[in-house]
């Protein structure tokens, strides 16, 4: 597969590291009430859906970057790549 | 009392750079850079490009860029960093000489012995690239540069004059197998 | 009508005119004890042993295609139980001890060939975690052996023990491992099901589920309403898109795709099963004489029944460091299968919150060896509304309480299972 | 022998003849041939045997369709088993031997199964062999096996090399046909970047093998004029001897270049074949169709072949595979076989043509509205039985058939991505269907069977590529070219008792897939699977479709209402050895080596792979002759004295910014914002589930800049977790990390006389004393007049230890150094053996402890946990599982026995407790022999451990049939209270 780096153009997906579902982003709060069940929410559960996918590939062999790429599982066209800092803050994360 | 000089090897273990030639193209290994990699500090992003610009007295290239003055050259190698090359000689304390220069508007790493760099030189470039990573190298033009992988190993591939002369530096551990992997390669292809 | 040599000498002698369709093509029924969802290996395993143990003979299995089109149908054919946890160790025995009497028990030649499952370990670590693999297979009356560098190239002579990067410093054996003929396994359960009442219902799809407050009533399908008292859903590679129509959303899985590939039809070079301990590569020789092999998953969601080149180079790989000798022979055939690959690499066998309506998935790429012990346990789940013994810790619940059976120890990570 | 069925012409070069062997006789070819067009003009017919049934074969095709004509091609550790003739390049010497059969080609032992085929039918092995169930192993299965199976392999290493590269073009365009020629001459004079790769070693597809002109030129001569132009256009490359293999996700193509196979062996350092990743903007699929036999009993007789390759044998390589042909045909085009072959001089016997309606042929004796319903010449065809229009039948004779059942086109490559391929009933044949992003179909292969439509489309392909990529195209101006219909009424196969072949290799016959249809495998792919169709080397090329056919006459339902296969690459099978390149043997993967790797090899160091890395396990000293004696040694100089040890493997990430404290502090479990400029601390970093991920030190040098360390085997890892939680999670932190693994050479030195040794190279002005550098400490120092250098008081070994690091290009010279400045105190330098011993005498957790289901608790570090802060891992750790009573801990074993030595892999089983799992109370990590003590030891985790000190127990090893009795210690064996470290 071909990865469109917002940065550096299309790249080979042989250069990345698959991590999962982009929802890994959204890192519950340790102090709220029911932290074990919001991180094993987290963890653990998966929408897998059956089309449109958001998901995390590190361009290791690249710039090193966390990519947000919105994938189709079924077919496996690419619709979108963010940098996944981006979409961390837009998303409200921060320190 | 210390009296031991230490005596550096190259990456490749030998006394004196190495070099093998082919038809059309010669490898050479590269021992007289320093490196050291540049990494921009948050929130002050204005004062760090006016630093670096003051500094090297050129402007930091964008992405896959390589830009060159002076005794500097810097390479793009990520998000708001970058890899400073400059002569060994004079520059063997690179990190300690870019930190003065930076003070807190950077992360300043030494990389000098970090990588092993071989040069490339020769129209057999290409035909020897070409079997050994996936970049597309018709497009690549001088002064850029791209991290690749050659046979498993991550590589950083600099164009210095396209088709002509590149510039590959991997992690100096494993420089006998990048050098095993282009000297097979160029007598592959040429 | 029963299999056997003089039926098949009979029939020979008289053009073949008397064999009869290995089951039934028969109309779905308005309502059923219990329907299983999927007509692959474990579906139909589960209607067979429903039947053949549990007394249930009005069951449908629903199969969207062709009976046998899943994982079943597309997998390297290993049977092994050397496993190390006490969560999976009894499970898979118990499924390879129904894998010895398989075709005696449903008259069908499904080819169950225990020629032994060789994997290689190329570090002293390596060796230790075999040992101690090995040992928790003995303790659970399991065979197994330990080899060493001689002890394997006697085995197998023509690994590369002369260049190799990674030396071969023995490997952990199970003889009673091996292979079957992956087809005949669905067929020979969908005939032995058929033979006992169990409707097969191809060309069947689910669209939906009827549930009321709370409880199950029938599926919508493709060829309308059919009501059941429980359904269970075996369709491991597509439980997400299965039970997203019941409703359940979230799963501990991922669907990711398998390769695997045969080479041309070979004169027969390998003794049994092999597998390489410091690259992704594992292999055996099918009865036709084909190399049969794969390794890792390409690594990233699908449920494209295809892969890509980097996972076949890398398989390829592999081969070319352990066993040289293979280079010219050629690779015939690439397919892929979609897995539902588990948050610890253990497979479910569970209800759901959805009462009437049962699961059975997650079986990563261990699915193939499990199908016997899956039907038997599932069945018996779904007719006594208990766990079988050697499954009770195949629950959802188990990644909630922190007891997850993690053989691989790499975590909610499900690619790297 | 001579070349008795030689004709004149053809595309050979007749100034170049070839001496070649098959089954050991010598024969003369000429340069351009193939293996069969050679043996053919050689009156060779017969050249293998089938797989089941061993019926005697020759060729039917003339490309990569073959199923029958398949070869041993060349000797020794070269042997390629299953090499069709049909496309192997004749070269002097070549030598080919014949496959599966028992005996000789001509006298098979095994054609026994022929005669008793009707007990062999599809799927009888399903349905026998099970009783009794003994027999299944000792007798039935060796039986099949032994039976299996075509060529073989020499078992010889392949001593050949194959590259794997990469190309980049706008317009990728596969086959050289007419079609693909006429694509690549449009993109080429438009500028494009374009890639043309064909299959075969002349381009030009079926131009070659045909008599019809393109303008005034003859179809070969077009074709080499069209080469010969793209060969001058810069932008323009011409792959030939290249297979495209694959079409995969986003227009990434696989090829096979076969770079050497048409010479005896592959010049020096040159490649066997390379394997192309072909990233491409658009493709033409120009591959061609392939045609497809009418099956009639004994339709598989050597000399029974395919009218298109009859053609081409004839026109391209001037060889007949006969003095007398027929042909038999239900169209057009196998007319032009009958036509080509008289202008050959070659006598045509008759023209059974199946359609009543077909227009007339003149030139040989036409009998319309026949069918042929035998054949005869077990070993080569003799003549064939004809029932004509009339009903009467008639034997006609003659030594060879030319049969044509219309065109296929090859369609496979718009399937690999699952797209299906849609029914023409005019061609009475699958075309392409939905298309791969990027992808489109000229020629035959889109079912544009004249040489005018082939250019034409192929022409229109191209422009329609290029205005996707937005580039003005430049027409190529066509010659005028045939342009007939090829008027096909479909006839699968002849009706009668006999056996008549769908799939030859396999021996599938018609009655098989009726008698599939009768047992109730009726989906196409239960049909496959049941009878084996298309399942063999040839992949279905010339079967599957007619297999389709006579399944839906059976159910009654139309062809593409029964379904169609679903196509799978590689399009043709390719060596396994070219997929893996030059990443194999020993060159697998790369190898990393450690600063000192030149010194340890002269010192006859013993290397061990450590992941990528090589490091000295031990290092031998004369006369040591068990590696424990090297081993002790280096562990008790060590502790007696000095010894050191190269740690460079370990990660080193480079830790900067100012919030680079308060990541350290989430990532690790236990804190890090309080810890000193100048000391160093263990950190224990957990994976999100609260299993211990890995472990190492962390050196604070400066207020923003930290050193952290992590084990050799999870430096990547850590260092992918690290940048997923700085950009993913806390997208504002201002901490920059970077890996600096290999920048640093970096040594242990570890013994009571560390700090001794090192205070004769660390330079004066630097204190190292006890006091002025206690231990944890650290600090940036220089070496040896200068030298800049780290020094870490961290101690692995628990005896007084540095590490010491100084820029990698000086980590020999330093070794060299400090062995010089040890010489006083006996240093030795220690391996990684002795670095485990030390390891584990001292208690110390490692890979083996650290095996990813081991939590803090596990560990015996639960309190450090910090639960006053937010870190990944440390919410999941609180789950009920993993804190249970029984839970497993990490402690320290003897024998109770001192003589006995542990196993890591033991089982821990209670006192009277009988060994089964339900008893298992744990197991053994890591073991060592301690010099130290004198006696074996190990670490292991054992349940509610903590508690059982001094508890015996029996280590049992199964495997071995072996127990021992061990104690139940603390983990520090030596120096429990860690005062040498200290000192």
């Amino acid at each position: 597969m071909i990865i469109n780096h917002p940065l550096l153009g299309p790249r080979d997906s042989q250069e990345f590291v698959y991590l999962g579902d982009a929802s890994l982003i959204d890192r519950p709060d340790w102090q709220a009430e029911g932290a074990v069940d919001a991180f094993y929410e987290y963890l653990y559960q998966r929408e897998n859906p059956a089309g449109l996918h958001q998901e995390l590939w590190f361009h290791e062999q690249g710039d090193r970057s966390w990519l947000v790429v919105t994938r189709n599982t079924l077919t496996h066209e690419i619709t979108k790549v963010e940098l996944a800092r981006d979409v961390a803050r837009s998303r409200g994360r921060s320190k | 009392m210390a009296d031991h000089r230490l005596k550096p090897i190259t990456q490749l273990g030998g006394d004196t750079p190495r070099k093998d030639s082919f038809p059309g193209l010669t490898i050479s290994e590269r021992t007289d850079t320093a490196l050291a990699s540049l990494s921009a500090r948050q929130g002050k992003p204005a004062q760090f490009q006016a630093t670096a610009k003051a500094f090297f007295g050129f402007d930091l290239p964008g992405a896959g860029r390589v830009a060159t003055g002076g005794v500097y050259t810097a390479i793009w190698t990520g998000q708001d960093q970058w890899f400073i090359e400059a002569p060994f000689a004079s520059h063997e304390d690179i990190a300690p000489i870019l930190k003065k220069g930076f003070g807190d508007t950077a992360s300043i790493t030494e990389q000098t012995d970090g990588w092993g760099g071989f040069d490339l030189q020769g129209q057999g470039c290409i035909t020897t690239l070409e079997i050994l990573c996936n970049l597309d190298l018709g497009k690549m033009a001088a002064d850029s540069a791209s991290r690749t992988v050659i046979e498993h190993l991550g590589c950083i591939l600099i164009c210095r004059e396209t088709g002509q002369h590149y510039t590959v530096y991997g992690g100096r551990s494993s420089a006998a197998s990048l050098h095993h992997a282009l000297v097979t390669a160029a007598r592959s292809a040429l | 009508m029963r299999y056997s040599g003089f039926k098949v000498i009979k029939e020979a002698l008289t053009g073949h005119k008397g064999w009869t369709p290995a089951w039934r093509d028969p109309e779905p029924k308005k309502h059923y004890d219990i329907i299983i969802i999927g007509g692959g290996g474990h579906g139909l395993a589960t209607a067979y042993y429903l039947a053949k143990i549990f007394g249930r003979a009005n069951v449908a299995v629903l199969e969207k295609g062709w009976i046998g089109g899943g994982n079943v149908g597309r997998n390297t054919t290993i049977i092994r139980s050397n496993y190390l946890l006490d969560g999976n160790e009894p499970f898979y025995e118990f499924s390879m001890k129904l894998w010895e009497n398989l075709e005696q028990d449903f008259n069908y030649n499904a080819m169950v060939s225990q020629r032994g499952v060789l994997n290689l370990c190329h570090t002293d670590a390596q060796r230790d975690a075999m040992r101690r693999r090995g040992n928790a297979m003995r303790l659970n009356g399991v065979d197994a052996e330990l080899l060493d560098r001689e002890q394997v190239r006697q085995m197998a002579p023509f690994l590369n023990f002369d260049n190799a990067r990674f030396p071969i410093k023995g490997g952990l054996l199970q003889p009673r491992g091996g292979t079957v003929r992956h087809d005949a396994v669905a067929w020979g359960y969908a005939r032995g099901a058929d033979q006992r009442g169990v409707d097969i219902i191809q060309n069947c799809e689910v669209t939906g589920f009827k549930i009321e407050n709370g409880k199950v009533l029938g599926v919508e399908t493709t060829r309308g309403f059919i009501g059941a008292n429980k359904i269970g859903c075996a369709v491991a590679g597509s439980s997400g898109k299965v039970m997203a129509q019941a409703g359940i959303h979230r799963l501990p899985i991922e669907s990711h795709v398998l390769q695997a590939f045969v080479s041309e039809g070979l004169k027969p070079l390998l003794p049994g099963v092999i597998t390489y301990g410091a690259g992704h590569f594992y292999v055996s020789q099918s009865d036709k004489g084909g190399l049969v092999f794969g390794g890792d998953i390409d690594g990233y969601n699908t449920y494209a029944q295809r892969g890509n080149l980097p996972v076949v180079e890398d398989v390829c790989e592999g081969g070319m460091s352990l066993m040289p000798m293979i280079g010219r022979a050629r690779l015939l055939r690439i397919w892929g299968g979609i897995m539902d690959m588990s948050m610890d690499g253990s497979p479910i066998i569970d209800r759901t919150d959805i009462d009437g309506l049962y699961f059975n998935g997650g079986w990563c790429y261990g699915g193939f060896k499990a199908t016997p012990a899956s039907g038997w346990c599932f069945a018996h789940l779904l007719a006594n509304d208990q766990p079988h013994s050697v499954a009770t810790a195949y629950r959802f619940d188990r990644f909630r309480k922190g007891l997850m059976i993690d053989e691989k120890g790499m975590g909610a990570q499900p690619n790297l299972h | 022998m001579s070349q008795k069925n030689r004709l004149s012409g053809g595309l050979l070069n007749r100034a170049k003849p070839l001496n070649f062997t098959f089954d050991g006789a010598s024969y003369q070819g000429y340069e351009g041939d193939t293996l069969a067009s050679a043996l053919l003009a050689n009156g060779v017919r017969l050249m293998g045997r089938s797989f089941k049934y061993h019926r005697p074969r020759g060729p039917i095709s003339s490309g990569s369709e073959e199923p029958n004509a398949i070869v041993e091609l060349r000797t020794g550790a070269r042997q390629e088993p299953n090499t069709r003739a049909t496309i192997a390049e004749l070269f002097e010497g070549l030598s080919a031997k014949s496959q599966n059969h028992v005996g000789s080609l001509k006298f098979d032992f095994l054609a026994i199964n022929d005669r008793l085929s009707s007990f062999f039918a599809a799927g009888f092995y399903y349905k026998t062999f099970m009783w009794p169930k003994a027999f299944w192993e000792k007798l039935y299965e060796p039986m099949i096996r032994r039976a299996a199976g075509l060529g073989s392999l020499s078992m010889q290493d392949d001593p050949d090399h194959y590259d794997k590269g990469f190309l980049h073009c706008d317009l990728l365009v596969i086959g050289a046909g007419p079609a693909g020629l006429a694509a690549a001459l449009t993109a080429g004079r438009s500028g494009a970047r374009v890639i043309l790769a064909d299959e075969d070693f002349t381009p030009g597809g079926r131009l070659n093998a045909e008599t019809f002109t393109l303008g005034d030129a003859s179809g070969a001569d077009w074709a080499r004029a069209a080469i010969a132009e793209l060969t001058s256009l810069p932008n323009v490359r011409i792959l030939t001897r290249t297979v495209v293999i694959g079409a995969f996700d986003h227009g990434i193509y696989g090829a096979l270049e076969r770079v050497s196979d048409h010479i005896a062996t592959p010049a020096s350092g040159k490649p066997r074949q390379i394997l192309w990743r072909i990233y491409s903007q658009r493709a033409v699929l120009a591959a061609g169709a392939t045609e497809r036999p009418i099956a009639f009993k004994n339709n598989d007789r050597p000399g029974v072949m395919l009218a298109g390759a009859m053609r081409a044998y004839a026109n391209r390589w001037a060889a007949t595979p006969g003095q007398t042909v027929a042909v038999f045909t239900n169209n057009d085009d196998g007319l032009r076989t009958a036509s080509d072959l008289l202008a050959k001089g070659v006598k045509v016997a008759a023209v059974i043509d199946s359609r009543a309606d077909g227009p007339a042929f003149t030139g040989a004796e036409h009998l319309r509205g026949a069918v042929v319903t035998d054949a005869k010449g077990r070993l080569g065809l003799s003549s064939i039985k004809v029932k004509l229009a009339s009903g009467e039948t008639r034997q006609i004779a003659t030594e060879a058939l030319g049969v044509s059942g219309g065109w296929n086109p090859n369609v496979h490559l718009t399937c690999h991505q699952r797209g299906l391929p849609v029914w023409n009933a005019e061609l009475a044949a699958f075309v392409p269907g939905t298309l791969p992003v990027g992808m489109v179909v000229a020629g035959a292969a889109n079912g544009q069977l004249s040489t005018a439509g082939a250019l034409a489309s192929g022409a229109a392909a191209a422009g329609q590529a290029l205005e996707g990529l937005g580039l003005t195209v430049k027409s190529a101006d066509l010659p005028q070219a045939e342009d007939a219909p090829i008027r096909v009424t479909p006839l699968w196969y002849v009706p009668h008792k006999g056996r008549a072949w769908l799939d030859q290799q396999n021996d599938v016959t018609v009655k098989d897939v009726k008698l599939a249809h009768q047992e109730g495998f009726r989906s196409v792919e239960h049909l496959k699977r049941y009878t084996t169709m298309g399942m063999a080397t040839d992949q279905g090329k010339t079967s599957n479709i007619s297999g389709l056919a006579v399944m839906a006459e059976m159910t009654g339902k139309s062809i593409p209402e029964t379904g169609t296969t679903i196509y799978r690459p590689p399009y043709t099978p390719v060596p396994i050895a070219a997929f893996a390149g030059r990443s194999a043997g020993a060159d697998f993967r790369p190898k990393r080596l450690t600063p000192s790797h030149k010194w340890a090899a002269e010192q006859g160091a013993v290397f061990v792979e450590v992941g990528m890395w090589m490091r000295a396990q031990w290092l031998p000293k004369a006369g040591e002759t068990h590696w424990r004696q090297s081993v002790d040694r280096e562990v008790l100089a060590t502790r007696g004295s000095v010894g050191i040890c190269d740690v460079t493997t370990l990660g080193k990430i480079d830790v900067q910014g100012p919030d680079a404290a308060e990541f350290l502090n989430r990532i690790y479990c236990n804190p890090f914002g309080k810890l000193p400029v100048g000391k160093v601390r263990y950190g224990l970093m957990l994976r999100e589930d609260g299993m211990a991920m890995d472990d190492g030190t962390t050196a604070r040098l400066a207020e923003d800049h930290f050193v952290t360390t992590t084990t050799t085997a999870n430096a990547v890892g850590v260092y992918r977790h690290m940048e997923f939680c700085r950009q993913c999670l806390w997208p504002d932190l201002d901490v920059q990390i970077i890996s600096t693994t290999e920048a640093w050479a970096q040594f242990s030195v570890a013994g009571p006389n560390a700090r001794n040794l090192l205070q004769k190279i660390v330079d004066p002005e630097h204190d190292i004393s006890n006091e002025a550098f206690p231990y944890m400490g650290c600090g940036e120092i220089t070496v040896c007049g200068g030298f800049r250098a780290r020094l870490f008081r961290i101690s692995f070994s628990g005896e007084l230890a540095y590490e010491i690091a100084v820029p990698t290009r000086y980590g020999d010279g330093l070794v060299r150094a400090m062995m010089e400045a040890g010489r006083e105190f006996n240093a030795v330098v220690y391996g990684t053996e002795a670095l485990g011993v030390m390891r584990i005498e001292k208690g110390h957790a490692a890979g083996n402890e650290l095996n990813g289901t081991t939590s803090a608790l596990n560990l015996g570090m639960g309190g450090m946990v910090n639960k006053k802060k937010d870190s990944i891992g440390s919410t999941l750790s609180e789950r009920e599982g993993m804190n249970q009573a029984e839970a497993l801990n990490l402690v320290g074993f003897q024998p109770v026995d001192p003589s006995k030595s542990l196993l890591g892999g033991m089982h821990f089983i209670n006192q009277g407790a009988e060994a089964n799992a339900r008893n298992d109370q744990g197991y053994m990590t890591s073991v060592a022999f301690s010099p130290s003590l004198g006696h074996s030891i190990g670490l292991g985790y054992l349940k509610n451990g903590a508690a059982r000190k001094g508890e015996t127990l029996r280590a049992v090893n199964p495997l071995a049939g072996e127990e021992v009795m061990v104690k139940v210690v603390s983990a520090h064996f030596v120096d429990p209270e860690g005062e040498r470290l200290r000192g």
